[in-house]
């Protein structure tokens, strides 16, 4: 755990959503990441690519609480330690994600899921139980269903939907609470062009100044398409970080990843 | 269709609840019912099973006679499946939707207990085969067998004189329920009375009903026996399946009768039906029938039972009596008996004919009921299990004894 | 009281030295008489008599008298109102006259020995064995007997036998049965003796003894023998210590054996296919149902070989089980991998339904097993440290599973691919393992583990249709203690539960040793969720 | 209310219909029930005897008993194999109830305290004679030991199969020590021996009649309530949990405290339908505690179907008038009837007599595998 006087001091710019330093996570001996650091900026999307195995969603697991890493800091907004917070806090703190495979409630309405995205009490689930569900509420679900263009099928069982939809609608759940860091996890993977192309304009409609977009993504040219800043990762290290074309051309990069 | 299965189930469960209603009390029509309350699944099934079928036995030696009252009478067999509360739930069952005249049933006392309060609300009769703890009489049970004092007394009598071995030392073994630990507390106060025996030369145990593993208690017995001081024995307490596993490992710890006897008061011949009895000669029980009991009586019990069960493929062996069986034999003639006397089927009236009722019981005493409660006046035996996985006959009472519901000893 | 006997059998004997008995042959038909027919004390006096006589008697009536004695002391002595016979091979031996019948008589009968007498002829019978026998191992092991209780059997006549006997093992066996009259003497020579043969043998019989010895003797002791008894004391008194540790952790070992056995085959099928099976207990019964039925096989068929059942049925108790086993999978099982949970009710109907099936099919009553000779009683190890031969085969069992099953996971296609399966079905069913086929195979696998733990069992407990409900639980809490699916795991669970078992059950009861075993597993799952060796890789 | 809550339904499918029906069945026994029981009806071929009024009023207390399992099994996923620690907490401590209130102004005690060597109550007897106390104290105690489990339980994110073990762990431990004649409630025997109940003897059909309405009342009020639960927020919230916990927790939820208090709520009803149901059988036993009756709990609810409250309502009646009935006709046949009836519904029918739709429900299953293959590949 990171020492409070470690979580004073500035890591970053004013412009940095999360601070990750020499995070490294182990499975039976086996380095998933490995003394990995990187800086994640407000109002930008952030791409991470790298092969199968790279450690790409090990390091969402992380942020997310999911994995716990063997050592490492992960900082939001330079000062909040992550690791050290409860699974729950996290979303509080506007951490925010989307799983690989869409997760979404089937056996409630796509309406309902994107509700128990929204609390009105953060802090007391009792209260959310026996206050939520008022106005306020409903107003934010319907203005979620409207980003997400679902709006259309909000009374459907969520188990209905078609793949992409899902996708979306799993967005909206995390989008509810206004996340300040989402980190999205394949959001294209087996989507159709039109449907990558509805993504790619929501990614953008989600861009906010307040807001950093994490996203791991195998389909590059669509990672190319959205994000202002790519890393690679290979092997749980970084390989290479800058702008798509920057680091296409890296020749570290084409030798492990491109040119296989 | 949903719909259609669901209202299907609806209506199967209120025709279940109000079928009953129609049945008409047994006597009305020229047969009489009694029930029998033993399981056949469980973990008594397989001691406790074959009573159904010595009161169905019974039924047709009385049926073949002409039956009660110019009445045949019809055996109803339920399967409480080992479970207390359901002993109670098929009792009641029996009482009043089967209106049966009597009821013969339970083994343990723990299922006694849950029937009692069926019988006493319903005024019914449940004939109770089993040797038991005592400390009980109810005006709704016949007490087939003996209480402590008039069946473990005499057995620890006998082990504790010249005779038995001069036994002064005691471990006592139970399965942990009631009836081993009223047994032992019994027996502790007439050793502290009656011999003067200091606390010290006994230890007790208990183990789980069912309990399958008595390496360690076996090894502490030899430890016991070790220590030093006088003649030890094993008082054994433990039912069920766990006698056969305690002998087991008596004989794989090689503990012969001679070190140190085993007194084991629930042990029957069925018990002994998997083992090698070679190693284990001359261990005691004490009942108030033995197969080796001597005499016609016996015999023509021995070769009913063989005949019934071979005739109607019943699943226990045909060569395997034990008192519970002929408790339960006697129970369903002495109800016929009383109920011939009272020249009525109705409880009040056949409960005051049970004073004088006496049947010629196999065990070759003349079983006796009296006026001063329920409990049947019968012989004891003490047995001495022998090679062939049955007890030879050590001692037995020269008349049939008073016997005592109350112990003095607590 | 004993004592008291011993010196009256001083007294007869030091009578019988004044008056020399003049004709040295036993009354054979009075001692049958009396052994047939005499009251409890007369047939006891009987046996002191006969002793008294053997010794001087002429060869053909010292062995009359021990096969004689023999077939009494064994119920073989059948008793008519003339005479009695023993069994010889097919026929009968009039013990009398010698003539053989091939029947007994109507009126033949065993006389019942009850335990008093039965405990006054052990001693004779041993004593005329080491007056008789000229094998050293025979006199050997009835003098092992006498050491426990010398009853009727003069000292003097042990000493004298002492004196003489020509063999040091017997000889020392003796001196543990001289003991008693050595301590007792006041001779310091002897207590030395007695001490030292004492401490030769460090049982809880001859610490009680000792003990028994220096309280009594408060102060009458010459201070070499009080040094001697106290040095004796303490040596004895560790050793039983030590052999009563070694006891209980032999106990734990093949408690945990039973465990162990119980539950693996629970734990291969848990860590393949996350299925908990709840008849796993009813294929431990149908395994020893098969041991059953190849034993009453080889009544019929092959009688000769009924001493090897156990080894026969090894592999018709693994193929029963598996069998249907495989038959489960693929019934039931196989629809149901993705819904855990209703695998649990779906295997306890199974279970239930097993279980009826053997009831109405076969009964409930205990089935009998053959108990071959190797396998009766066991072995003293030192001091207390007793090992039975059932136990025994029960730890070479979990060995054998152990092994057997180590060997076919790692060294094997098939537990490659079972293995490979655990890991990652997915990936597996891509580079061409038919994962179906694994899984049923697996099971299968698993289930014949189960019938080998019955074919186990079967000599330690009851076999009978419920046999295996009271092991289930416990099993489980093997495999969770294990951690999924592995076998080292669940033999290291087995062999702790089985150890804190053993240790707590003397002390405190057969009920709380359950209770605080399955309580400490409870707090052991709080550290370690995933048990002791957790599954490999990421989940 | 009851209008209240036929509004408050929407739609107009097959599940509500079911559920209306249900309740009405409820609300029929407990009219029914003291109409034909104690009024002159009794006496007609209509009436019921005391035996049958019993027989309704324990079956109510199973189905009570199956709707609070399926609370935390329908709703929150956690299939509970000890749901009978609750339900005994509930019935040996109205047990205790009756006993003392059988002793009051009498001295003396129990025979089974008698062999304890004890002649007086001790001390946690003490105001057993007033029934809110042992209600008071069951409360407490089912609310106790279910944090406790679930605080153990949820803690360490027991999750599956391994908390049905554990929970029938937990069952098989209370049962070995309330075996045990020393821990002082009777041990293997129970406690058995009871007079009366508010004041009405316990032989008189007319406590056997309040007890059955009272249980199918109960019963019915919970049905009400837990329907409104469940379709509410806190419904969606379980269906999360069952569905996807991992989900949840990563949009904010602490699903632990959730769990937690249905897993205590569920208890809680588990230990009303004992207090119910032990009047009725006069007898509170270690059986209570057996694995085997914690097992059968889950089955009614697995055979009526689980997640629709009316499916456990449903198992519990059908599979224990079955139960009742064959066990007395053809006692042999009744295990097989039971396996079987479990194999059916479990493999064929996947969610029991009340599902709509089970091929829905398979095809569901299959996408949801694919789900859970692919989850399991990781990054």
């Amino acid at each position: 755990m990171t020492s409070p006087q470690r979580q004073q001091t500035m890591h970053g710019s004013a412009q940095t959503a999360l601070y990750i330093e020499d995070l490294t996570v182990e499975f039976d001996g086996f380095r998933a990441v490995d003394e990995l650091t990187l800086l994640v900026d407000y109002g930008g999307i952030h791409g991470i690519i790298g092969p199968n195995g790279a450690g790409k969603t090990t390091v969402m697991d992380v942020i997310t609480g999911v994995t716990k890493p063997r050592a490492g800091t992960v900082l939001l907004d330079r000062t909040h330690d992550v690791i050290g917070m409860h699974l729950s806090d996290r979303a509080a703190h506007g951490i925010g994600r989307k799983f690989q495979k869409p997760s979404v409630f089937e056996h409630l309405t796509v309406r309902e899921n994107i509700a128990l995205g929204v609390r009105e009490y953060p802090d007391s689930l009792l209260r959310e139980v026996l206050r939520g569900g008022g106005p306020a509420k409903r107003a934010r679900v319907d203005e979620v269903l409207d980003t997400i263009a679902l709006a259309a099928v909000a009374d459907a069982e969520a188990g209905t939907l078609a793949h992409g939809q899902k996708q979306w609608l799993e967005i909206g759940m995390v989008l509810a609470r206004d996340p300040r860091v989402l980190m999205l996890d394949e959001p294209v993977a087996g989507m159709s062009n039109t449907e990558r192309e509805a993504t790619a304009e929501l990614l953008q409609r989600l861009r906010s100044p307040e807001r950093a977009i994490l996203l791991v993504e195998h389909d590059m040219q669509f990672v190319g398409q959205v994000s202002d800043r790519v890393s690679v990762m290979h092997e749980g290290k970084l390989l290479a970080d800058g702008t798509m074309d920057q680091v296409t051309s890296d020749p570290e990069v084409v030798r492990v990843y491109l040119g296989r | 269709m949903r719909r259609r299965s669901f209202l299907k189930a609806v209506g199967v469960s209120g025709a279940a609840m109000s079928a009953p209603g129609i049945i008409l009390p047994a006597w009305s029509q020229d047969t009489v019912k009694v029930g029998c309350l033993f399981s056949s699944s469980g973990a008594m099934a397989n001691i406790e099973g074959r009573l159904n079928y010595v009161v169905q036995m019974a039924a047709q030696e009385i049926n073949r006679n002409g039956g009660v009252l110019g009445r045949q009478i019809e055996v109803v067999t339920t399967d409480p499946g080992s479970d207390w509360p359901l002993y109670g739930q098929q009792g009641r069952q029996l009482i009043q939707e089967e209106r049966v005249a009597a009821t013969f049933g339970c083994w343990t006392s723990a299922s006694r207990k849950a029937v009692l309060p069926v019988v006493e609300e319903n005024d019914s009769l449940l004939y109770y085969p089993l040797h038991f703890e005592g400390e009980e009489n109810s005006a709704n049970v016949v007490y087939m067998n003996s209480p402590p004092a008039s069946s473990v007394l005499p057995a620890l009598e006998y082990l504790m004189s010249d005779n038995g071995g001069k036994a002064r030392r005691f471990y006592m073994l139970g399965s942990d329920y009631v009836w081993p630990r009223t047994i032992n507390d019994q027996l502790k106060g007439y050793w502290q009375q009656e011999y003067g025996i200091e606390p010290d030369a006994w230890r007790e145990q208990y183990v789980p009903v069912g309990h399958a593993d008595f390496q360690s208690l076996v090894n502490d017995i030899k430890r016991f026996a070790d220590e030093s001081g006088e003649q030890p024995i094993v008082v054994l307490t433990v039912v069920g399946n766990s006698i056969p596993n305690f002998f087991q490992e008596y004989i794989n710890q090689g503990i012969s009768a001679l070190d140190v006897p085993v007194l084991g008061l629930d042990v029957v011949e069925a018990d002994l039906e998997g083992l090698d009895t070679e190693p284990l000669v001359g261990h005691l029980n004490c009942w108030a029938y033995l197969q080796n009991a001597p005499g016609e009586r016996n015999q023509q019990f021995l070769d009913a039972w063989a005949s019934y069960v071979n005739e109607n493929d019943v699943p226990f062996r045909p060569d395997v009596s034990i008192d519970p069986m002929v408790s339960t034999y006697d129970g369903v003639h002495m109800w016929a008996m009383a109920a011939e006397k009272a020249g009525s089927f109705d409880v009040p009236e056949v409960r005051s004919a049970f004073p004088g009722i006496s049947f010629a019981c196999p065990s070759g005493y003349d079983i006796k009921l009296t006026a001063d409660n329920n409990y049947v006046h019968r012989g004891v035996f003490i047995g001495s299990v022998n090679r062939n996985q049955g007890f030879d006959i050590v001692w037995q009472s020269p008349e049939t004894t008073v016997p005592v519901p109350y112990s003095p000893y607590i | 009281m004993r004592a008291g006997k011993i010196v009256l059998c001083l007294l007869l004997l030091v009578l019988a030295t004044f008056v020399p008995v003049q004709a040295a042959d036993i009354d054979r038909q009075g001692l049958v008489g009396i052994w047939c027919a005499g009251d409890d004390a007369e047939r006891r006096d009987s046996f002191a008599a006969m002793l008294s006589q053997v010794e001087s008697a002429d060869e053909p009536t010292r062995q009359w008298v021990q096969s004689v004695l023999s077939a009494y002391r064994e119920g073989d002595l059948f008793c008519t109102a003339e005479t009695a016979f023993r069994p010889a091979g097919e026929a009968y031996e009039n013990v009398l006259t010698g003539e053989r019948v091939d029947a007994l008589p109507a009126d033949a009968n065993a006389p019942f020995l009850n335990i008093p007498l039965r405990r006054a002829l052990e001693p004779v019978s041993r004593a005329v064995t080491l007056v008789v026998s000229p094998e050293a191992a025979e006199r050997l092991g009835a003098a092992d007997g006498l050491s426990r209780s010398l009853g009727v059997v003069p000292p003097a006549l042990i000493e004298e036998l002492y004196a003489t006997e020509p063999d040091a093992r017997v000889r020392s066996a003796l001196e543990q049965v001289l003991v008693g009259v050595w301590l007792a003497s006041g001779d310091p020579a002897d207590q030395q003796r007695a001490i030292a043969a004492l401490a030769a043998d460090p049982t809880r019989q001859n610490l009680t003894t000792l003990e028994r010895f220096v309280d009594g003797a408060e102060g009458s002791l010459s201070p070499s023998v009080e040094a001697a008894a106290d040095e004796a004391l303490s040596k004895v008194k560790l050793t039983v210590q030590a052999s009563d540790i070694l006891t209980v952790l032999y106990h734990g070992l093949s408690y945990g054996s039973v465990l162990f056995l119980a539950a693996l085959g629970l734990a291969v099928i848990f860590g393949l296919m996350g299925v908990i099976n709840l008849a796993q207990a009813e294929f431990v019964m149908i395994g020893a149902y098969v041991t059953w039925f190849v034993q009453e096989a080889l009544k019929v068929v092959a009688p000769d070989l009924l001493d090897a059942y156990i080894f026969i049925a090894i592999p018709f108790a693994f193929l029963g089980p598996a069998l249907v086993g495989v038959l489960m999978e693929w019934g039931v099982v196989r629809h149901l991998y993705h819904r855990p949970l209703l695998t649990l009710l779906a295997t306890w109907a199974v279970s239930l339904l097993l279980i009826n099936i053997v009831r109405v099919s076969i009964g409930t009553q205990n089935l009998s097993f053959y108990t071959p000779e190797y396998l009766k009683s066991g072995f003293t190890v030192f001091s207390e440290f007793a090992i039975t031969w059932t136990r025994l085969l029960s730890i070479f069992f979990a060995a054998l599973a152990l092994v057997g099953t180590l060997f076919v996971l790692y060294r094997t296609r098939f537990g490659l691919r079972v293995r490979a399966t655990t890991q990652n079905r997915r990936m597996s069913g891509c580079v061409g393992v038919s994962t179906r086929r694994t899984d049923s195979m697996a099971f299968a696998f698993g289930s014949g583990l189960a019938g080998i733990a019955g074919l186990a069992l079967s000599n330690i407990y009851n076999v009978n249709p419920t046999m295996g409900t009271s092991l289930i639980i416990d099993s489980f809490i093997v495999v969770v203690v294990g951690g999924v699916g592995s076998v080292l795991g669940t033999a290291v669970a087995a062999l702790g539960i089985g150890e804190l078992n053993a240790f707590i059950e003397p002390q405190y009861g057969a009920v709380a040793s359950k209770v605080i075993v399955l309580l400490a597993v409870i707090l052991f799952i709080q550290q370690k969720p995933n048990g002791l060796f957790p599954p490999k890789g990421r989940r | 209310m009851m209008t209240a809550f036929v509004h408050s339904i929407s739609g107009e499918g097959p599940r509500d219909r079911a559920y209306l029906a249900v309740v009405m069945l409820l609300v029929l026994v407990v009219f029914a029930v003291p109409l034909l029981g104690l009024s002159p009806l009794a006496s007609t071929p209509l009436g019921l005897d005391g035996y049958q009024v019993n027989l309704i009023g324990q079956v109510m207390a199973f189905a009570l008993l199956a709707l609070s399992l399926d609370l935390v099994w329908g709703y929150a996923g956690y299939l509970s194999l000890g749901h009978g620690l609750f339900f005994a907490i509930g019935g040996y401590l109205v047990g205790m109830h009756m006993i003392k209130l059988a002793y009051v102004g009498q001295s003396g005690v129990p025979t089974f305290l008698n062999y304890m060597g004890l002649s007086e109550f001790p001390f946690y007897w003490s105001g057993m004679e007033h029934f809110w106390v042992a209600l008071l104290g069951a409360l407490l105690l089912t609310a106790l030991v279910s944090f406790v489990i679930g605080f153990l339980a949820f803690r360490s994110r027991v999750v599956g199969v391994y908390f049905a073990i554990l929970s029938q762990a937990f069952v098989y431990v209370a049962m070995l020590i309330m075996s045990r004649n020393d821990t002082g409630f009777g041990g293997n025997n129970g406690i058995t021996g009871f007079q009366s109940l508010f004041g009405v003897p316990l032989s008189a059909i007319e406590s056997k009649v309040w007890l059955a309405t009272a249980s199918a009342l109960v019963t019915l009020l919970t049905l009400i309530l837990l329907r409104r639960l469940t379709r509410g927020p806190v419904g969606k919230l379980l269906v999360g949990v069952r569905d996807d916990e991992d989900r949840l927790r990563v949009l904010g939820y602490e699903t632990l405290w959730l769990k937690i208090a249905v897993w205590c709520g569920s208890g809680l009803l588990a230990a009303i339908a004992g207090m119910l149901y032990v009047p009725q059988v006069q007898v509170a036993s270690p059986q209570l505690l057996s694995p085997m009756l914690s097992i059968e709990i889950a089955v009614w609810v697995a055979i009526g179907g689980r997640g629709y409250l009316y499916g456990a309502i449903i198992g519990a009646i059908l599979v224990n008038i079955l139960k009742f009935w064959l066990t007395r006709f053809m006692p042999e046949l009744w295990p097989f009837i039971l396996s079987g009836a479990v194999l059916l519904v479990v493999v064929v029918l996947r969610n029991g007599l009340m599902d709509p739709g089970p091929t829905f429900r398979f095809l569901f299953e299959s996408v949801r595998r694919q789900k859970v293959a692919g989850k399991g590949e990781g990054a």
